[in-house]
């Protein structure tokens, strides 16, 4: 059974990242994009991980998808052009990639990990929330600043200064 | 009892309150400024009353042994150091005569101190002074002594400086604190020496006879300790009582007003001097022929020598500040011959009649200051005795106050000075009975009666010069008397000036002051704590030469007129000269310390910052300077010029020629940084896991 | 069935050798930026995968996969500013076109 | 009250408020000034807590911070504070709050640079004395020299050759800090760590005496400049006379004690046998300093050129006990002499610091501080001449003042253990009384006043306040007044933690 | 129904071609088969019933009648819509991006559907009982977001995209105090299962202790499902009809399901989070006795909730105008967004007052009020003032900020206060 899910969110999740790098169509790659997002919720899921598997889904479909999106919208002389997105040195960068999977492929294949057989309460929440105000309090206060200040900095950045009206 | 002996601690605490609230708040308003100060010192005085009553009550245990009061004030490694109070009979019969002298002198500052500018400021200062006796005479512990003794150090220079836009009056301040202070250090270093023997400066644990064993048993630079300390001691008593060679600061201290000149004689600062080394009398009689010597010997010399200044002093305040000077004496000479209880009792009875003596001529002062400013005459020095004359018709009150206080002073029978002197006296003759003729006994009688005659001799000339013949002035001539405040205190204390020798008259068998000894019983074996039987030889010997001397001064000056010279000076010639210039020791120690200190701290200074020390400094810091412009020079031809330019030269070749690898695309970046990484993970793989 | 770590594993190391293929080989700035993010998630997946079975009684995989994911956004969010800014500058986001930053 | 990191924030907290200030306009004056005094009232307020939280029935170091900093080379972040530090925290935080409310009422140029190399200045100086690491000591005290330096340059006064002071000032300090490093390292090199907790255990160079002379001398001269001593002294009257008022304060509250503090938290430990061999040879050079400086003190026409020599002479005192702590002796007189350095130290900070903040109160009026150019103001400025008054006896140890106990202390110790050096010392304290009676007390406030001088030199334009001190200097020296009182009446307050250091420290180290 | 689940994943697994392993996988199947039924009868059905009601309640509002000729009370009217809907030509424009086109209402209708797996209808009926129940019904949000973006795109009309821009900024805008709100009701529940939720509201519904935060909840959700007064996306007059001006016949009909839906899982979610879900008088009583009494009266007393809550919306709908875009995103982020923060920072103050000494079994500091937990009242009674102080701060602020404000818009917040 597990196996089965398995290989159905691994169809989503890699046939969506291939249908992102492969596509010329800059919105498809990100309908795929958000596809392959979907496909990796679904893995957290078979991790054990829910609530990671609805971060994922708010976080990167709801707000990063959407914003790509945007982004594709908002430029989107770029998209009726029509000119291809591959630049001159895609080939060897497919090649790059392909050693890269390759040479990477031995880790999984050769390295015997500390497995453990041991089966969590499932009650993850409290365990992260006890792990975030816990001790990694401070990671967690850093990363909250360094949201807020993305935030602020891709309002400035993005910001169109020529408008006059903006209030 | 022991309830009333708590009250102790409260007793300084009053003008202590009376001093911050003063300072604090109501130094806008004079009148309360005055009323908070006698206030102060008038419940010090009750509780004063009720702690000597607590201590009658109890017995030989209290008077003798003492009742202390310590806390725990001081962490000093794993031990702590006792800070506190504590009463005995000594103690007890201080607390009679200091509050109550200074109650008077406030009242009669009170009226005295009227119109002058500083007023409530005035009260502040002579009630921090009250405080620092007050806490003086409590004190269970030589530290806490200290500390009052030098609190009353800068009362003493902020008070004779009072007047400080005097010149003369704030050099005389200066002068004060500083010679004192000499007396304070060694004060200080016998206190250091003390602690670091005895590990304590409680009073009562220093005159434990183990103790006094180990200070008299260990030796020191060749000497005991105990006398080394004692020496220091006494040394601290020689500054605050004025005693040769440190006396010099004494009669410049006229220069505060005469309120202060009674505080300072009678009641309290020179008085701390005669009670410490009363205090610490078993630390000096521990070694026989030791400290105490020295003790007698000073005592004889500042007795015959202040008494001679005193005989050439124009200036009412100085003839009774030389006076003091030569009193003081007497009470070293009795602590000196191990009289304890004759010194304590010349003290005390001292007290009283000085104060008198100084209050009346402050109503002189006051009074012929008064004239002068009636007949608007600014030029005339109200202190000066021969400015004044026939003043007894226009002042009858304070004449016969004053009356009562040079009897005392003098000896007459059976006022108090009479008694205590005259045990003095009796003492030193007794021991030269023992000691025989030309022993130190013999020479401290000898200086105690020729001083005797002199004080009379002085007073004489005193009374006759102020109180009888014509006024030689015009504002002596519109003197007036003062007003209540200033006459009433001076009855009062004309009151114990005559009555209080009865306190310990030696008809009845060793006197009643002994009893309160206290804690110099523990050392009584070579001390004289009971009161001697009455010598009537010495008593008519001191008697005659008293009104001998009284009435040659009296007769020669009764009717000086203006202009007059002084027949004395007629008599004496250069002499007289040399005493009015009061031997020369101010010139002497001008010559011989100040100047030549001053001029080392400048010379210290021109060495330290323009010829030696500073001028290193600079040196070293220009030859930097020098080596840095050589190094300079060096650097722009050898190493810059060929090392540093031909390097840049080849690395800008190197750098134009490298530089197209820049190309700006950033694919070819991430390209480069994918490929580099996928190389390390490789050589990784290849040479560390294969 | 419990899927085996290396299964996860080997996915992980092909979508990351997808993305990377697909930041080296576009051109357009958006695309690149979509293969970083398949690479950042990657690494989420090996970390949540080595958490379940390396540590199964601790969420450090997970929460350090959080963190990365809140970086990622900021990430997302700043460069796609940048994107839209040179895009009003220069109406291009082909990155080969972007190359004043050279000799 | 447990604070953690309760260390950390004492000394960063200055260093935010700077970062802070940096980045505040320059404009905005009044800000500026307003939010440095509350910056260092954190400090001031957590400093107290540090007080009222330590445990006397612990051992000697609490508040402990220690964490690995680089560890190539094995330094690490390692704070701890003592009954040693913590009053010399205390003081610190106190002089700043203080230094801060009264520069803000009277600097009127460059605010923003002032209070920013201040607030920098105060990290430095926080830092050194919770440091137990060498390295982050080394740090630390080179920290606090540049803010020192520019304060002196930029806001002395123009006919003070400030320029010159500081660079001698700069240049001094950084020779001594020189050998000081080189003996750093080769202690490291020879124990193999920074940890100035960990070195005495291992007693460097303890088989090589020779070698350890070396390095005793390199460090003691490092410190000796700073306290300063005798001959090392000739930067201190310069630098304090050029520097503005605050600055002064500093100088002689903080820095001065940064190199007593130096040698009781790092000689004494490290090298207590070679120390006591140079014990005599210190305390000759500590006496030599006491009589000196009152000395060249009493032939000064300058007021604060006089009180920046008689902190020479006071730091004697310093000197001297420390010198009497290590020589042979009971170990109680031990104690009693370091306690009794330790107490001058701080009683030194709060008695030249208030003097200091009264010399800038009549400056700031007259803009002169030659003594003949005053006389006679005791009666013009009342409340200026009862604060002055107290400042003054307790300077000259006057007995129920702060000076006093620590003087006897001193001396007590000292006697006990070297007696002829304390005897030969105790000429100063008469010195003392000398010049602060004559050339202070008399010169300024006694004599005829006139006011045809006093309105050539008082500056009615510049100054607003007032003559006699204003409300806002009074409140400056309220607590220094204060502390002056208080130690002088009940010392146990701040002795008993003294004391509690003293004891471990001297008692691990003999 | 478990039995009946159960007998069916037998048989399934008896006759299995199935090729993994066969009994629980067959659950599995059979549930999902379950759902999906389930979800297809209930989408439809509740797009009827709502457009009538809605239509009937409308005119009730408006002094009509409205629909009255297709069966009794009209109630077949939507039913013969439907039907039209689904016969009609389905058009695709030329020009459009096929794929997206097609997907897009597909996903609106799904999003929409997907919330019920979480709804907790009566006493032990719920679909699944995830632990992160409130974090779903966000995440499963997005991909409405989603849709209305790809339904936007893929129309190849401006008006289509400048709607989906629209619907995208007004949903972004309003996710923000909606999950902050959510936060809230976490918060006092202490957990994230919406199951969970409603048992804990036995000591008074949320709607009594945090009124604020159903305000909030509410407000952002009728902006969330577009609702008037927030349904400027398919404002009429203004934008054609939004994103979906493209979309005809079934398509249509899919996103007006997932409309009606969406609305459906808002009333629903309002009744579960805030009045208090299944519970109602004698539930415990029931739940103890009889667990199938317990599910008949549980269903009737949600369906109550959910019927008055739908009511409500409508009734907002026949009353209040329209927003105007800046206005709309101004109440968003200037007001509501504050507003739900500073309560969730007196909500969580005030928990921490109440805090009992344990949490999630975990030994933590009892509050300083914890003696007044009172079983929960306490509780209650203190989150309700601490709802009243915001809000008195919360007007107080806006009034000084709108006498200053030249922003008409504002004022008329103030003025609403």
């Amino acid at each position: 059974m597990e196996p089965f899910v398995f290989f159905i969110f691994s169809i989503l999740t890699l046939g969506g990242a291939l249908g992102v790098v492969t596509t010329k169509n800059l919105y498809y790659a990100a309908l795929f994009l958000i596809m392959s997002f979907s496909g990796m919720a679904g893995y957290f899921v078979l991790l054990d991980a829910g609530f990671l598997a609805a971060v994922q889904i708010v976080v990167y479909v709801g707000a990063i998808a959407v914003l790509i999106l945007f982004a594709i919208m908002l430029s989107r002389k770029v998209m009726t052009r029509n000119e291809p997105l591959l630049n001159r040195q895609w080939g060897l960068g497919l090649a790059t990639a392909a050693i890269f999977f390759f040479v990477m492929l031995a880790v999984p294949l050769n390295v015997k990990w500390p497995l453990s057989n041991e089966v969590s309460s499932g009650n993850e929440l409290v365990q992260l929330g006890l792990a975030f105000l816990g001790s990694y309090v401070i990671p967690f206060e850093v990363v909250s600043i360094l949201l807020l200040v993305a935030l602020i900095g891709a309002i400035i950045l993005a910001r169109d200064t020529s408008d006059v009206e903006v209030e | 009892m022991e309830k009333l002996l708590l009250l102790t601690p409260l007793i300084p605490i009053f003008p202590l309150l009376a001093f911050v609230i003063i300072i604090f708040g109501a130094n806008k308003n004079n009148k309360l400024s005055a009323w908070l100060a006698i206030g102060g010192i008038g419940l010090s005085t009750l509780t004063s009353w009720l702690v000597i009553a607590g201590t009658i009550m109890g017995g030989h245990h209290v008077q003798a042994e003492g009742w202390r009061l310590p806390i725990p004030w001081m962490p000093t490694g794993e031990i702590v150091f006792n800070m506190g109070v504590g009463v005995d009979g000594f103690t007890a019969a201080m607390l009679f005569m200091v509050p109550l002298v200074c109650l008077l002198i406030f009242i009669y500052a009170s009226e005295y101190m009227e119109g002058d500018p500083r007023y409530a400021r005035f009260f502040a200062y002579v009630s921090l002074f009250a405080f620092g006796m007050l806490t003086l005479v409590i004190a269970d512990n030589l530290l806490l002594l200290f500390m009052a003794w030098e609190v009353m150090g800068l009362c003493s220079y902020l008070l004779i400086g009072f007047w400080f836009e005097k010149t003369s009056a704030k050099r005389a301040g200066l002068k004060a604190f500083l010679t004192t202070r000499i007396g304070d250090v060694l004060l200080f270093a016998g206190m250091l020496i003390l602690y670091s023997y005895t590990r304590t400066l409680t009073f009562h644990e220093l005159f434990k006879p183990e103790t006094l064993e180990m200070l008299s048993g260990t030796m020191m630079w060749g000497i005991p300790v105990s006398a080394l300390i004692s020496l220091l001691v006494f040394g601290g008593a020689v500054g605050k009582s004025a005693q040769f060679p440190l006396h010099v600061w004494l009669p410049d201290a006229m220069e505060g007003p005469t309120p202060v000149s009674a505080l300072i004689h009678a009641a309290t600062m020179v008085s701390a001097g005669v009670y410490l080394v009363a205090r610490m009398l078993p630390l000096f009689a521990i070694v026989p022929d030791g400290a105490l010597r020295w003790v007698a010997i000073i005592g004889a010399i500042t007795a015959f020598f202040g008494a001679t200044i005193g005989i050439a002093q124009n200036d009412i305040k100085r003839v009774l500040a030389y006076s003091t000077i030569s009193q003081l004496g007497y009470m070293m000479i009795a602590l000196g011959l191990g009289g304890f209880l004759a010194g304590v009792f010349h003290l005390l009875t001292h007290a009283f009649f000085k104060a008198l003596l100084f209050l009346g001529s402050g109503s002189i002062i006051h009074a012929v200051e008064h004239g002068a400013h009636h007949v608007n005459d600014h030029h005339t020095d109200p202190q000066d005795m021969m400015n004044m004359g026939g003043l007894y018709g226009r002042m009858k009150r304070t004449a016969w106050a004053y009356f009562f206080g040079t009897a005392a002073l003098i000896g007459i029978f059976p006022l108090a000075g009479f008694w205590s002197k005259d045990e003095i006296l009796a003492e030193a003759w007794l021991q030269w009975q023992e000691a025989g003729f030309m022993s130190l006994p013999f020479w401290a009688w000898l200086a105690g009666t020729l001083g005797a005659f002199l004080t009379a001799l002085y007073m004489g000339r005193q009374i006759g010069l102020v109180f009888f013949g014509k006024p030689r002035t015009e504002a002596a001539a519109h003197a007036q008397e003062p007003g209540n405040r200033m006459t009433i205190p001076l009855l009062v204390l004309a009151f114990f000036a005559a009555t209080l020798g009865f306190i310990n008259v030696p008809f009845i068998k060793g006197g009643w002051l002994h009893h309160f000894a206290g804690e110099v019983h523990a050392a009584s074996h070579a001390l004289h704590l009971e009161a001697i039987p009455f010598q009537v030889s010495v008593a008519v010997v001191s008697s005659i030469v008293a009104l001998g001397g009284f009435f040659l001064g009296w007769a020669m000056y009764r009717n000086l007129k203006a202009g007059q010279q002084d027949p004395l000076e007629k008599m004496l010639g250069p002499v007289f000269t040399v005493l009015k210039n009061k031997y020369y020791v101010d010139e002497l120690y001008t010559a011989i310390f100040i100047k030549p200190t001053v001029k080392l701290a400048t010379l210290c200074a021109k060495f330290d910052y323009d010829w030696v020390i500073n001028p290193i400094v600079n040196t070293v810091g220009r030859i930097g300077v020098v080596s840095a412009i050589i190094s300079a020079k060096f650097d722009e031809i050898v190493i810059d010029g060929l090392g540093v330019l031909g390097t840049a030269r080849f690395f800008k070749w190197t750098g134009k020629e490298l530089r197209l690898t820049q190309s700006g695309q950033v694919s070819n970046y991430l390209l480069t940084i994918a490929l580099s990484s996928l190389t390390l993970v490789g050589m990784y793989l290849f040479f560390i896991r294969m | 069935m419990t899927i085996p770590l290396s299964w996860w594993l080997i996915s992980a190391t092909a979508l990351f050798s997808i993305g990377l293929y697909g930041v080296l080989s576009n051109k357009n700035a958006i695309a690149i930026l979509m293969g970083l993010e398949l690479m950042l998630n990657a690494v989420n997946i090996n970390l949540v995968a080595f958490g379940r079975h390396i540590t199964p009684l601790e969420v450090t995989g997970q929460i350090f996969a959080i963190f990365v994911i809140a970086i990622a956004a900021a990430e997302a969010a700043v460069a796609l500013a940048i994107i839209i800014a040179v895009y009003r500058q220069r109406t291009s986001i082909n990155v080969e076109q972007l190359d004043s930053m050279r000799f | 009250m447990n604070i953690p990191f309760i260390l950390s924030l004492i000394v960063f907290l200055p260093l935010l408020g700077s970062i802070v200030v940096m980045f505040m306009p320059g404009t905005k004056e009044k800000e500026i000034k307003n939010f440095s005094i509350i910056i260092s009232l954190f400090p001031f307020i957590l400093s107290i807590l540090l007080w009222t939280g330590y445990d006397y029935t612990q051992g000697q170091y609490q508040f402990v911070q220690d964490y690995s900093w680089i560890p190539s080379l094995n330094v690490r972040f390692h704070m701890a504070a003592d009954g040693l530090s913590i009053p010399l925290i205390f003081l610190t935080t106190l002089l700043s709050v203080l230094s801060f409310w009264y520069s803000s009422r009277v600097i009127k140029y460059r605010v923003k640079e002032f209070f920013a190399l201040f607030l920098m200045l105060e990290m430095g100086m926080l830092g050194v004395f919770v440091a137990l690491d060498l390295v982050l000591f080394y740090f630390f005290w080179e920290i606090g020299l540049v803010p020192m330096f520019l304060l002196i340059g930029i806001w002395g006064q123009e006919k003070d050759r400030p320029q010159y002071s500081a660079i001698k000032f700069f240049l001094y300090t950084l020779v001594g800090s020189v050998a000081m490093l080189l003996a750093f390292i080769a202690i490291y090199l020879q124990t193999g760590t920074w940890d100035v907790t960990a070195i005495p255990a291992m007693m460097p160079f303890a088989s090589n005496p020779t070698l350890a002379a070396v390095a005793f001398w390199a460090i003691f001269i490092a410190f000796a400049i700073k306290v300063p001593l005798f001959p090392f002294h000739t930067w201190l009257p310069d630098a304090h006379t050029a520097a503005p008022t605050a600055g002064s304060v500093i100088l002689a509250g903080v820095l001065l004690k940064l190199g007593g503090y130096g040698m009781i938290r790092i000689l004494i430990p490290f090298f207590p046998q070679t120390f006591r061999y140079f014990a005599v040879f210190i305390a000759v050079f500590g006496v030599i300093s006491m009589i000196y400086g009152a000395l060249v003190s009493m032939a000064q026409w300058d007021l604060k050129r006089l009180i920046a020599y008689s902190s020479v002479s006071h730091m004697g005192y310093f000197t001297l006990g420390l010198a009497a702590a290590v020589y042979y002796g009971d170990p109680e007189s031990q104690i009693i002499a370091l306690n009794g350095a330790i107490l001058q130290m701080f009683n030194h900070g709060i008695i030249t610091g208030g003097f200091f903040f009264l010399v800038g109160v009549l400056y700031e009026r007259t803009h002169t501080r030659d003594l003949k150019a005053f006389g006679g103001l005791s009666s013009r400025l009342p409340k200026y001449y009862a604060v002055m008054m107290v400042t003054a006896f307790a300077s000259l140890g006057l007995p129920g003042l702060a000076g006093f106990i620590s003087e006897l202390l001193v001396f007590r110790g000292a006697y006990a253990t070297m007696p002829a050096i304390a005897i030969v010392g105790i000429i100063a304290i008469v010195l003392t009384a000398a010049y602060i009676l004559w050339k202070i007390i008399q010169y300024v406030f006694l004599g005829e006043f006139s006011p045809e001088k006093w309105s050539k030199i008082f500056d009615v334009k510049h100054w607003s306040f007032g003559e006699d001190m204003a409300p806002f200097e009074l409140i400056t020296m309220a607590p220094l007044v204060f502390g002056m009182v208080l130690i002088g009446v009940y010392p146990s307050v701040i002795l008993r933690m003294i004391n509690h250091a003293s004891q471990i420290i001297l008692g691990s180290a003999y | 129904m478990e039995a009946l689940i159960h007998w069916l994943a037998d048989l399934l697994a008896k006759w299995s071609w199935w090729p993994f392993a066969p009994a629980p996988s067959a659950t599995v199947v059979v549930w999902l088969v379950y759902a999906a039924i389930t979800a297809f009868v209930i989408a439809p059905l509740a797009m009827i019933v709502l457009t009538w009601l809605e239509r009937k309640i409308l005119a009730r509002i408006q002094d009509r009648i409205g629909p009255n000729r297709a069966g009794p009370f009209g109630v077949f009217q939507a039913l013969a819509d439907a039907i039209k809907m689904l016969t009609k030509e389905d058009i695709t424009p030329s020009g459009v991006d096929r794929i997206a086109y097609n997907i897009a209402p597909a996903m609106a209708a799904v999003a929409a559907i997907a919330v019920f797996a979480v709804l907790p209808v009566a006493p032990g009926i719920i679909g699944t009982d995830l632990n992160i129940g409130v974090f779903y019904i966000v995440a499963i949000g997005a991909y409405g977001i989603l849709a209305v973006l790809m339904a936007g795109w893929s129309s190849n009309n401006k008006y289509a995209l400048l709607g989906a821009f629209r619907a995208v900024a007004q949903l972004v805008s309003y996710e923000v105090p909606m999950v902050l709100a959510l936060i809230t009701v976490t918060l006092v529940a202490g957990s994230m299962s919406t199951a969970d939720i409603v048992a804990g509201q036995g000591s008074g519904w949320y709607f009594i202790a945090i009124p604020l935060t159903f305000f909030i909840f509410f407000v952002s959700n009728m902006a969330e499902v577009n609702r008037s007064p927030f349904d400027l996306l398919e404002a009429e007059s203004e934008l054609v009809a939004g994103f979906h001006v493209e979309y005809s016949a079934f398509k249509y009909a899919l996103i007006m399901i997932g409309e009606y839906v969406h609305m459906l899982a808002a009333a629903s979610f309002s009744a579960v989070f805030f009045l208090g879900g299944w519970r109602g008088p004698f539930i415990d009583w029931a739940v103890q006795t009889s667990p199938l009494l317990a599910v008949v009266m549980g269903h009737v007393y949600f369906l109550i909730k959910v019927g008055f809550m739908i009511f409500v919306l409508i009734w907002i709908r026949g009353t209040l105008p329209r927003f105007r875009i800046d206005h709309l995103l101004d109440f968003s982020w200037k007001f509501l967004t504050p507003l739900a923060l500073l309560n969730l920072l007196v909500v969580a103050f005030v928990l921490k007052l109440f805090q009992p000494g344990t949490s999630a079994g975990i030994d933590i500091p009892a509050g300083p009020l914890s003696g007044l937990y009172l079983g929960g009242w306490g509780q209650t009674l203190g989150l309700l003032l601490g709802s009243i102080l915001v809000v008195l701060v919360a007007s107080a602020v806006v009034k000084a900020f709108a006498h200053r404000s030249k922003d008409a818009g504002l004022r008329a917040i103030a003025a609403a206060e």
